[in-house]
């Protein structure tokens, strides 16, 4: 898999693998539950990278297995997982400090939109009768130095999830960095003459074809544009 | 100064009808089972819950939801897979639900244990669950003014108490023990083990023993066998 | 001594006798720097008092002499100390929060003043060339559950040091619980009907002399009054 | 990621003219002396310090206001019986000086590390150091609106370090180190001894990596001979 603009789309695997790459070596990163996790699959030893989990602990390591699982050592998603050496845990209000206070290099989340300002909404749906849980997303959205979204482009009735303004109930306000996309990987500049949002990469289509299907001004690759 | 008590009955005998609790746990860890097994036995009621999630599946709050004893729940996130007894309660309209951001409920819960009477935080800010709320732009920033949750009792559950109350925790189970502790005018906890004063560590106490109230130590808990002491705390293996 | 009016002053190891024997078993306390330290000599070991120094410790035992002195652990008034079974450490924040939470059952203070409000003044003299500093000291004012003051009820030059309205800086507003003096403990109630400064016992005068040296209505003892 | 290095005089070498340097310590406890006598090497002036004192006798601190390097103090407690060296300085009217109270100080340095914009405190109201502060009467109680202390720089010290930077501090030297770290952009702590991660039992952590940028170990204090392993923390003795 190349990062330069590719005629198929990625899978979801291969998603996981472009964010994890692009992973600065050294970070503390936030993975959220769903998609995002898989990145942990693919991040390098030599990446150095320390996960958090808000549930009260750094230095989370993989899913734990058989013999392994202890039901007061999980994540996020309470899913068993194990400890890596160097590991510290932590009461709740010391792990959102951690989040709220901007320490987390990484954060990446799943969602339902993105807006073309870097509004995120992947909380709730909207639905009437849904019942609502928000859980962490608010603080981890608002919390990370970089929040790194990954979804398809494009919901099951083709219409695009990268839009001008969200339509689902935000979970915050211009704090999307990158959205990573079965189509392409999109970087949002919150600039001081307003945000833009840019195509790194297009995948499956051309950039001009993913162009004509966004409703706002989207600025493509230095080299399409 | 911390009393000590043999059963969890006797634990949970503060907790009256229509008494704010706060309940520790971040799904079913840290959740102070056998204090929550208590309270259904009591038969108290017109509780008002705060807890990070509304239980799961047949255990702990799930059981206390089942059983209506739950006027009120202040979490930050009720539906689950294994919800089913908080979510036919709410689709009844049985119990009230206050939906919070997990880290503002925590600094909630810790402001109302720290003397703190409001402070401005920037998670929740545009969204739903902030709306009604003052908000105010500081530096460049947007905030949303949240307010202390104070509990009358906080249920706990801990690893180790020494005599003084002094409290350790165990892995991701401390998750909201030691804010709770903080924020309610009595604090009950259930560890696994009583130890001398001076066996923990002064250097590696979690909760001080000015903290918590009532502890009942329960011995052995069946989840976790002898056989794996490399699990437990280090002064648990040193006691 | 005893608890009693009496015809002879209080001499300031009365007063810490005093103030320890009506401290509650049980009780977790902060002893202010001063006069009020010297009310730990007097705590006996079945009052199973906890003492809490805000530069981070609960459980501080009596001063370090000799070969236990370790300037890593000091407290408050940077007097080496040590430590008792079952003391635990802790950070600024913590410490302080420990105080503004009102989780102390005392906090023990010398004053310049204390007003009939039971507001304190203790921290600065006014005088223009002086230096401030204030330490913890609006901390403990407001922070513990009940707030005893120690100190001379009369100034050098005679003039009381209860009184109506402090003319000194003040520390806290209506935070002062009981006030132990040489010529007696007056104990200030904060009832919903506005405050109230009752004599409890009276040294070295009688309860109706105490009472015409000062400018507020005093509530005298049951059998005076 | 927390880097190490060899000596002071490198881990000091991001405080820069006119920084605002968080300077951990209560009294001489906990005060990073090595660090300071290198930022006194360096020749870095204009600084802003925030911490609780304003320097005792003829070290740390005290040194850098007699050679007149700081600019303004921010702190609690500057006049003592023998800050001789701030009451020239201040009376000779080159240094400013923010008098706050002691757990306002701190809490304004969490909020700083806690993403909080500001809070409500009870301390201080109705006194001159609460003049021109907003307030504001929540449930019957009276508070002053504080805001956070952000350091460029924070100059800690702790005892030991591991190789992922967690940190364990010493007794009541502990004091101001965990806070100021969380509220710097950049943290520097001195250590008596770096270990082997897996060294420190992770319950036992008191300052996460994440806080930790850049370590000096240096090694034995003279202060502590090794005669005294009984004070060290438990992990120190295993390492």
């Amino acid at each position: 898999m190349s990062t330069e603009n590719s005629t198929s789309t990625l899978s979801r695997e291969d998603l996981a693998r472009l964010v994890a790459a692009d992973i600065a070596p050294g970070s503390y990163v936030n993975l959220g539950i769903g998609q995002p996790t898989k990145v942990s699959d693919h991040l390098r030893a030599d990446q150095q990278v320390t996960l958090h989990t808000e549930n009260g602990m750094l230095g989370m390591g993989p899913e734990a297995h058989g013999e392994d699982i202890d039901e007061e050592l999980i994540n996020a998603g309470k899913i068993p997982v194990t400890e890596r050496p160097g590991a510290s845990y932590f009461h709740q209000a010391d792990s959102f400090a951690i989040m709220r206070g901007g320490h987390l290099d990484v954060c990446v989340l799943g969602a339902f939109q993105v807006s073309a300002a870097g509004d995120l909404a992947n909380w709730s749906t909207g639905a009437p009768d849904a019942i609502p849980a928000v859980g962490g997303a608010m603080d981890l959205a608002i919390g990370a130095k970089q929040v790194f979204v990954m979804m398809s482009l494009f919901a099951k009735d083709g219409t695009p999830k990268i839009v001008a303004d969200c339509t689902y109930p935000l979970t915050g306000l211009a704090c999307v960095s990158r959205v990573y996309t079965d189509h392409g990987v999109f970087l949002v500049d919150h600039g001081e003459d307003g945000p833009s949002v840019t195509l790194r990469e297009a995948h499956g289509m051309s950039p001009h074809e993913v162009a004509d299907r966004l409703d706002f001004p989207l600025t493509l690759p230095a080299e399409n544009g | 100064m911390t009393e000590f008590v043999d059963t969890a009955a006797e634990a949970v005998a503060r907790v009256q009808d229509g008494s704010t609790v706060l309940l520790g746990g971040f799904g079913n860890a840290g959740q102070p089972m056998e204090l929550i097994d208590a309270l259904l036995e009591s038969g108290t009621t017109g509780l008002t819950v705060v807890s990070n999630n509304a239980g799961q599946g047949d255990r702990g709050l799930a059981l206390l939801i089942k059983e209506r004893r739950v006027r009120k729940v202040i979490c930050s996130f009720p539906r689950q897979s294994d919800s089913w007894h908080f979510d036919e309660a709410y689709r009844a309209g049985d119990i009230e639900l206050e939906l919070v951001p997990q880290g503002n409920l925590a600094e909630r819960l810790r402001a109302a244990g720290a003397g703190i009477g409001a402070f401005f935080t920037p998670t929740g800010y545009g969204t739903t669950l902030a709306e009604g709320k003052e908000t105010r732009e500081i530096d460049g920033r947007h905030y949303v003014l949240e307010h202390p949750i104070r509990g009358d009792v906080a249920l706990i559950k801990a690893h180790t108490a020494d005599d003084a109350g002094n409290l350790l925790y165990r892995k991701t189970a401390r998750n909201f023990g030691p804010v709770m502790a903080t924020a309610a005018a009595h604090t009950v906890v259930q560890v696994q083990q009583r130890v001398p004063v001076g066996s923990i560590d002064p250097e590696h106490v979690v909760t001080p023993g000015i903290y918590v109230d009532t502890v009942t130590a329960l011995g052995a808990d069946p989840a976790r066998p002898e056989g794996q002491p490399e699990n437990h705390p280090q002064e648990a293996k040193h006691a």
